[in-house]
C-alpha cells in the first residue's frame, strides 16, 4: 500500500522567487507614476484656478506653509514641539496599554474565568466611538494631557488586550506540554514559553493598537489643546488656513507609515520565524 | 478479534527481558474524557515497561495511543489506576519522562542550541556545563553544525532530531515519541529510523513510541504492542521476533526477509480488521 | 451652491430656500428669528437657520456653499476678507459692549487683568472675544504667555467652569450671564477694550453669488434686519421675551444683554461711523483693517490685505436711500 | 518506507464538542456576575455620593434620563429619530463603500497594475485620523450630510478594497484554473468563481469597515449636526447632562453589538463552509 | 540512467492500440518558466494520447508533471512547441479537457449537484437537461445521496468523487488527473483506484493520471511514462505489462504477484535513482 514516495515535504519552489525577482520595480514604477500623475493633476487645477485655493491650495503654497511653520513654528510651537506633543500622548498611551492589556490579556488566556469577568467590559467599550466616552474622560479628568492620553490609552488597550487572549489560546498545548515535560514550570512557563510564543501576534496586536490609537489622535487633541499636530490641523481648519491642512495631513500620514515601518522592522527583527508563511 | 498469529510469542507468557528492571508500571489505568458518562477512552490498562526497551505501540486512529501517551507523560491524570515511574507516583510531567511529538515542537524563538538547552536551564544547570552537554548531545544527533541556527531554518528532519537532541539531554529515564516520524517524507523517514535506532543503541533508554506505520513498527522496536478501540485496550503485547535475531542487521536486508513480509501482511490486516 | 429659483410676489426672482447662519447673540437678526419677521417676508420661499457657536464656523460654512446668509465678528470678517472668501458684508448688527466680558471666578483670586497671569482663560479662538482679550493684554502690556489661553467653544465654557478646567472665560451672551450666575466675576467688558481702541462688532454677510443673482432678497432681508431694530427699540420688554427663549436666559437677564450691545437700523448703516455710502465711505473698512492687522500681529491669521480690498467687501449701496 | 495506515484525513475529534458542551454556562454565569457587580458598584458609588452626580449619575438618574427622552425625544428628535438619523448615514455611506470598494478591489487583486495606482493613495488615507481630512471634506462638500457620509464612507472603503484585493490574490489558483476547465470564462469567471470565493473575506471586511465607521459616527456627527446619536452625546457633554452622555453611551454601545450580531448571522448563513476552521 | 528492464515494453517501438485514434498530440514542447535565462522545465517533449488510454505519469518531485498537464489543460502555453487535441491547435482551457486537481478543488458554496452541474450551466445547457444529466453522473460516483449537500459536509474521498463527477459531466474527449488521490488516506485511496479503474471502463475516456505512487500506476494503467528532471522529458514510456492480461484480476490478487512486486521495486529504483 501507500505512496512509494511520501509528497508532504515538498521543497519549496524557487517559482514565487522568480517571479518576485523581475516584476516589482515594474510596480513600484507604476505606483510612483501614478503619484507623480495625482501631483501634476493637483499643480494643474490649482495653477488653473479652476477651484479656489481655500479648496485647494497650490503645491507651492503647502510648501511655502510647510516651510514657515518650520522657520516660525505654528501658534507658537515649532513644528517640532507639536510632533514631539502628539508622539509623547502617543507613545505614553501605548506604553502604559503595553504593560497593562498584555499580562492581563495572558492570564486571561490561560484562566477563562478571568476572562469571563473582563470579557463583557472589553466588549462592549471596544466598538464604541472615542467622541462618545470622550466626554465622560473630559468630565472625569479635566482637559489636560490626563484625558487625552486616557482616550488613547483606552483605544489602543482592547486590540493589545482581545489579541494577548486569542494568542494564548492559540499556544500548540503540545509547545506547553513539551515545556513541561522539559521542566518549566510556574512563572517559568510564562516568561520563557508563553511570552514568546505570543510574541509575533503581540506585534502584530502593537501594530493594530497604534493604528487605532493614531486615529484617534486628531479627537483627543481636539479639546482644549494648544499643541500637537493633531491640533495644528484642527486650528488651521477654523480659520480656514487650507495649505497648513494640508502640511499637517501630509505630515500625519508620513508618520503613521514610519511608525508602521518601525514595528514591522521590529517584528522582521525578533521574530524571523513568523516571516515565511 | 484477538488473532493467534504463529509468530507472535506473547510478552506476558514469556517475558523477553526478565533481567531488566522494570521502569514504568501502568496498573489499571481507565480514562474518561468528559463528560463523565461517556465510554472509556482507555480501560483498564496494565503495563510494565523495561529499561533499554523500544516499545511500538500500533493501533487504529482514535484507539487511546495519544491518550495513553498523555498519561504516563503526566500531561492528564488517569481518571482510575496509577502510573508509577521508577518506583513512585508519576503525577505531573517532569524531565524524567520525556517526549517527542509529531512536530519537531522546539520553541521557534530559540536557537537549535538553545532549545537542547532549555531542560537544562530549567534544571538550575549552570551556563558553561549547558553548553557542554548541548554539544555534546547535538554531536551525537549530528546537528553540530546548526548549532546556532533557528528552527525554521532547519529541514523537517532535522528538526526533527533536534527534538530528541532536545529530549535526550535532560537525560530521561525513559522516552516517550508520538508518531514523530509521520510528518516526513519517506527518504528522511528512514534516516530518522536509522538514527533512532542507533541512539537507542547508544543510550539504552526506554522509549516508547506510537506509530502508524507497521513497517516502522517492524524495524525498530524490540516490542510491540497492539491497541483496540471503544474502550482503548492493548489486545496484543509481544516481542518482535526480527529483533533480537537480527541486531544487526540493516533495514533493507529486513525488507527483503520472507518472515517481515509476513508479520507485515499479518499485521496489517490485524490492525484494519478493527 | 445656490438653490434654483422660483417666482415669488412681484416680478422679482427668490430662491426656493433661503439659509441663514446665525449666532445667539441679543440683536436684531436674533429677534427677527424669534419673530418669525423673514419667514413673513418670504411667504413661500423656506427659509432655513442654522445656528453656529462662532463666527469660524460660518466662516467655513460660507465657503463651502451651505449657507446664504451668515453673522460673524469683525475679526472673523477680516479674517474671511482677507482671505478671499465669496461674501461681502451686507449689514452691521451691532457693536459690542458688554456683552462680552472677561469673566473670572470668585475665590480664584483675580481681580485685575494682571491677576489672570498664571491662570486658565478660555474663550472661542478668532472670535471677536478672543480679539479683544487679546487686545486687552496687549493693552496693559502684559505677554499673552504669562497665562493658558485656552480654545473653548463657547457652549461648553460653561461645562469646563464646573469642571474646575479653568478659572476665567472672556466670552459672549448668554454664556456670560450663565457663568456670572454660576459664581463668575466680570472684570473687563468689551466697552472697555473698545474705549482703548480695540472695538469689536457683528456684521452680516452674504454670499457674493446669491447677492448678485437675488440682490431684491438681500435689500428684503434688509428691511426685515430694519424692522427687527425698530421693534428691538421701540418695545424692548416684548422684544427681551421673545429673545429670551432664543437665548435661554431669563426676560431680565435678556433685558440686560440687549442693552449690552448696540444695534443698528438700516438707515445708520450708512452712517460714516459704519459703511457709509458708495460715494463717501465710512471708516467700518478701516476698523475691520486695523482689526485684520492686529490679528496677523498676534499669528492667529496668516494675511491682511489693504484697505480696499476691505472697502471693496462692503456693500453699502443697498440700503433705502432717503 | 510508507506509512502503513495514511493519517492525513484523520476524523475530527469530538474533544472540543465534548468541551464545549459543558462549560460555556459557568463562564457566561460568570460574566453576569461580573456586569452585575459592576452594575451594584456604581449603583453604591453614586448613592453615597462620594462622587458628585455630575461625574457619575446614578443607575437611577440615567434611566430616568432614558425614559423621559424615549417619551420627549431630545432637542426636537424623538429618540428613534436620532438613532435612526445615525444608522442611515452609516448605512449609506457602508452601502457606497461596499458597491464601489468591492469591485475595484477585485479588479485590482486581478491585475497588479491596476493594484499599483492605487494602492499608494488607500495606503496614504489609510493611517490617517478621520478628523484630519474631515476638515477638508466640510470645506469641500459643506456641512450637511454629504460630508458626514463622505467622512464614514471613507473610512469603511479602506478596509473594504484591501482586503478584496488580498482576498481575490488568495482565491486558490487551482480554482480557477478548474473553473475555466469547465468553461467559464470572462465575466461568468468574476461572477460565478471570484465573488463567492471572497464573500467569506468581504463578510469579515464589512465587519471591520461597519466598526471603523461605527467609531467615526460621533465625529462626523460633531460638525453642525442637529440629530444623531452622536450629536446627542456630544451635545450632551457641553451642558454637563452626565445622564444623557451615560443613556447615549449604552444605546450606541448596544447597538454596536446588534450589528455585529447581524453581520455574523449572515456570514453564518450565507457562507457556513467557512465556520469549521 | 535508461534503465534496460526486461519487462518493460517501450510504447514507441511496438504500440500498444494503434487501432485507436490519437486523441492529444504533444509536439515538440518545451516550457521555461521567467527568466527566460533559467534551464528549461520541460525540454522537447514528445507525445501521443490516445482514445481509452489511461496514462499513468511517474516521476520525481519536481521533474515537470504538472508543468506538462498545465500545458495540455491550457493553463500555460508552452515556451516552444503545440499542443493538438482531436486535430485542432490547444491553446486556452475549455472543457474538452477536463482536469481533476490533488485537492478536490470544489467550489464551496455551491452544493455538490451545483458544483456538478456547474460546467453544464457555463455551456449554457438548459436547467431540467443539466438537473437529468448531474444526477447521473452523481449516481456513477455513488454520491446520489449527497447531491444536496455542500462540499464541507463531505469526506475527501467523496469530495474527491463529486470533483471527478464535475469533471465527466463536461464531457471532456480527456481527463487530465494531477495526484488525485495523495491526499486520501489508504483506505478511501484505495477504493478511489478501484472507482476509477471502473469509470475508465464505463467511460473509455482517456485519462493521464500524474501520482507518485507506483503501486498506484501498477494497478491502474494501461500505459506508464516515466520523467526524469532537469530538464523534465520522458525516459521511459511503455505498456504496464500488468494491464491488458489481467484486466479483471482485483487489486489484492494483483499486488499479490510476482511480477506486481518485481515492477515495483524496478519502477522505485529507477524513480529513486534520480
Ligand atoms: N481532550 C479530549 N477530550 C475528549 N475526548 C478526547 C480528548 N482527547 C482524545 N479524545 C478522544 O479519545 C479517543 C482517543 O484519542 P487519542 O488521540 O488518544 O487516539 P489515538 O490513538 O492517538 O488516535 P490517532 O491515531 O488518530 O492519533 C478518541 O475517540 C478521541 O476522540
Ligand atoms: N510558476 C512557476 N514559475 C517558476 N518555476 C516553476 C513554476 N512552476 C513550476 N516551476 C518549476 O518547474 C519545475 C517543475 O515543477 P512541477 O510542479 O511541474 O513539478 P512536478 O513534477 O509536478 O513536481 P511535484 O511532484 O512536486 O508536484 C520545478 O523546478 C519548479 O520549481
Ligand atoms: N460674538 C461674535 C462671535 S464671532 O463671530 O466673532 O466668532
Ligand atoms: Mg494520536
Ligand atoms: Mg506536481
Amino acid at each position: 500500500m501507500r505512496p512509494a514516495i511520501s509528497v508532504k515535504e515538498k521543497p519549496k519552489h524557487s517559482r514565487s522567487i522568480a517571479r518576485k525577482g523581475v516584476h516589482p520595480y515594474i510596480y513600484r514604477g507604476i505606483s510612483a507614476s501614478a503619484v507623480i500623475v495625482a501631483g501634476l493633476l493637483w499643480w494643474l487645477i490649482s495653477s488653473l484656478h479652476v477651484v479656489s485655493s481655500l479648496f485647494m491650495p497650490s503645491p507651492a503654497e503647502v510648501w511655502a506653509a510647510f516651510l514657515e511653520i518650520i522657520k516660525d513654528g505654528y501658534k507658537g510651537e515649532t513644528l517640532l514641539g507639536h510632533i514631539g506633543a502628539s508622539l509623547w500622548r502617543l507613545f505614553v498611551a501605548i506604553s502604559i496599554a503595553f504593560v497593562t492589556a498584555v499580562p492581563l490579556g495572558i492570564l486571561c488566556g490561560r484562566f477563562r474565568w478571568l476572562q469571563a469577568i473582563f470579557d463583557p467590559f472589553v466588549e462592549f467599550y471596544r466598538p464604541l466611538p472615542p467622541l462618545a466616552y470622550y466626554s465622560l474622560l473630559v468630565l472625569w479628568f479635566g482637559i489636560e494631557d490626563t484625558s487625552k492620553i486616557l482616550l488613547l490609552f483606552l483605544s489602543a488597550f482592547a486590540p493589545l488586550f482581545i489579541t494577548s487572549v486569542y494568542s494564548v489560546q492559540r499556544v500548540p498545548k503540545d509547545r506547553i506540554s513539551g515545556a513541561t515535560s522539559l521542566g518549566a514550570k510556574g512563572w517559568s512557563l510564562y516568561i520563557y514559553i508563553i511570552f514568546p510564543s505570543c510574541l509575533p501576534d503581540l506585534l502584530t496586536a502593537l501594530r493594530t493598537a497604534v493604528g487605532v490609537a493614531y486615529s484617534t489622535l486628531v479627537a483627543a487633541e481636539m479639546v482644549a489643546a494648544i499643541s500637537g499636530i493633531g491640533w495644528m490641523v484642527l486650528d488651521a481648519s477654523k480659520f480656514l488656513r487650507s495649505d497648513v491642512i494640508y502640511v499637517g495631513i501630509i505630515i500625519m500620514g508620513v508618520i503613521a507609515v514610519l511608525i508602521d515601518v518601525l514595528i514591522r522592522s521590529a517584528m522582521h527583527k525578533w521574530c524571523p520565524w513568523t516571516e515565511q508563511s | 478479534m484477538m488473532i493467534a498469529t504463529p509468530t507472535f510469542t506473547s510478552h506476558h507468557s514469556e517475558p523477553v527481558h526478565a533481567n531488566r528492571s522494570t521502569q514504568i508500571i501502568v496498573d489499571q489505568v481507565s480514562l474518561t474524557y468528559r463528560p463523565a458518562w461517556e465510554e472509556p477512552v482507555l480501560d483498564q490498562i496494565n503495563l510494565e515497561l523495561e529499561q533499554s526497551e523500544l516499545v511500538c505501540v500500533l493501533g487504529p486512529s482514535g484507539c487511546g495511543k495519544t491518550s495513553l501517551l498523555h498519561i504516563l507523560a503526566g500531561y492528564i491524570p488517569p481518571t482510575r489506576g496509577t502510573v508509577r515511574i521508577n518506583g513512585k507516583e508519576h503525577k505531573a510531567p517532569n524531565s524524567s519522562v520525556g517526549v517527542v511529538f509529531q512536530h519537531a515542537n522546539l520553541f521557534p524563538w530559540l536557537s537549535i542550541a538553545g532549545n537542547v538547552e532549555f531542560g537544562m536551564k530549567m534544571k538550575g544547570i549552570p551556563k558553561p556545563l549547558r553548553k557542554e552537554k548541548a554539544a555534546h548531545y547535538l554531536q551525537l544527533v549530528g546537528l553540530q553544525e546548526a548549532a546556532s541556527k533557528l528552527p525554521h531554518q532547519l529541514s523537517g528532519g532535522m528538526k526533527q532530531r533536534a527534538a530528541i537532541a532536545r529530549t535526550l539531554a535532560t537525560d530521561p529515564s525513559i522516552v516517550l515519541m508520538d508518531e514523530p516520524f509521520s510528518a516526513l517524507d519517506a527518504l528522511t523517514r528512514e534516516s530518522m529510523q536509522i538514527h533512532v535506532r542507533e541512539l537507542w543503541a547508544k543510550t539504552q533508554k526506554c522509549i516508547m513510541f506510537i506509530t502508524h506505520d507497521v513497517d516502522e513498527a517492524l524495524l525498530l522496536s524490540s516490542r510491540i504492542l497492539i491497541m483496540h478501540a471503544r474502550p482503548g485496550r492493548i489486545v496484543q503485547d509481544f516481542r518482535n521476533p526480527l529483533y533480537s535475531e537480527n541486531k544487526a542487521r540493516n533495514f533493507n536486508e529486513l525488507r527483503a526477509d520472507r518472515q517481515f513480509l509476513e508479520l507485515r501482511e499479518s499485521l496489517l490486516s490485524h490492525i484494519a480488521s478493527v | 451652491a445656490l438653490t434654483s429659483t422660483t417666482k415669488g410676489e412681484g416680478s422679482s426672482t427668490y430662491p426656493k430656500q433661503i439659509r441663514i447662519g446665525y449666532q445667539v447673540s441679543p440683536n436684531g437678526e436674533l429677534l427677527a428669528k424669534a419673530l418669525g419677521l423673514a419667514e413673513k417676508k418670504f411667504a413661500g420661499v423656506q427659509v432655513k437657520w442654522i445656528k453656529f457657536d462662532a463666527g469660524r464656523d460660518v466662516n467655513v460654512a460660507m465657503t463651502s456653499g451651505a449657507i446664504d446668509f451668515g453673522m460673524v465678528g469683525t475679526p472673523p470678517a477680516a479674517n474671511g476678507i482677507s482671505q478671499g472668501l465669496p461674501y461681502q458684508i451686507y449689514y452691521i448688527h451691532d457693536v459690542i459692549a458688554e456683552s462680552e466680558a472677561l469673566i473670572v471666578k470668585n475665590g480664584v483670586g483675580i481681580t485685575n487683568l494682571q491677576g489672570t497671569q498664571g491662570h486658565k482663560i478660555a474663550t472661542t479662538f478668532g472670535s471677536t472675544s478672543h480679539f479683544s482679550l487679546l487686545s486687552a493684554l496687549k493693552q496693559a502690556g502684559i505677554n499673552e504667555k504669562s497665562l493658558t489661553i485656552l480654545d473653548i467653544p463657547a457652549p461648553e465654557i460653561l461645562a469646563a467652569w464646573q469642571r474646575g478646567d479653568i478659572d476665567g472665560a472672556y466670552i459672549w451672551q448668554p454664556t456670560q450671564s450663565t457663568l456670572i450666575e454660576h459664581g463668575g466675576n466680570v472684570l473687563l467688558t468689551s466697552k472697555d477694550v473698545a474705549a482703548k481702541g480695540g472695538i469689536t462688532g457683528e456684521v452680516g454677510v452674504v454670499q457674493k453669488e446669491f447677492l448678485s443673482k437675488y440682490p431684491n432678497v438681500v435689500k428684503d432681508y434688509i428691511s426685515v434686519l430694519d424692522e427687527a431694530v425698530q421693534e428691538y427699540r421701540a418695545h424692548p420688554q416684548s422684544a427681551s421675551v421673545a429673545l429670551s427663549k432664543e437665548l435661554g436666559l431669563t426676560v431680565a437677564q435678556s433685558l440686560k444683554a440687549m442693552n449690552e450691545i448696540i444695534v443698528l437700523d438700516a438707515l445708520q448703516q450708512t452712517e460714516a461711523a459704519y459703511m457709509g455710502s458708495p460715494d463717501k465711505p465710512g471708516q467700518f473698512g478701516q476698523l475691520l483693517k486695523d482689526t485684520g492687522d492686529f490679528l496677523v500681529e498676534q499669528k492667529t491669521i496668516k494675511s491682511s490685505v489693504n484697505l480696499a480690498s476691505y472697502q471693496k467687501a462692503l456693500r453699502n449701496d443697498l440700503y433705502p436711500v432717503k
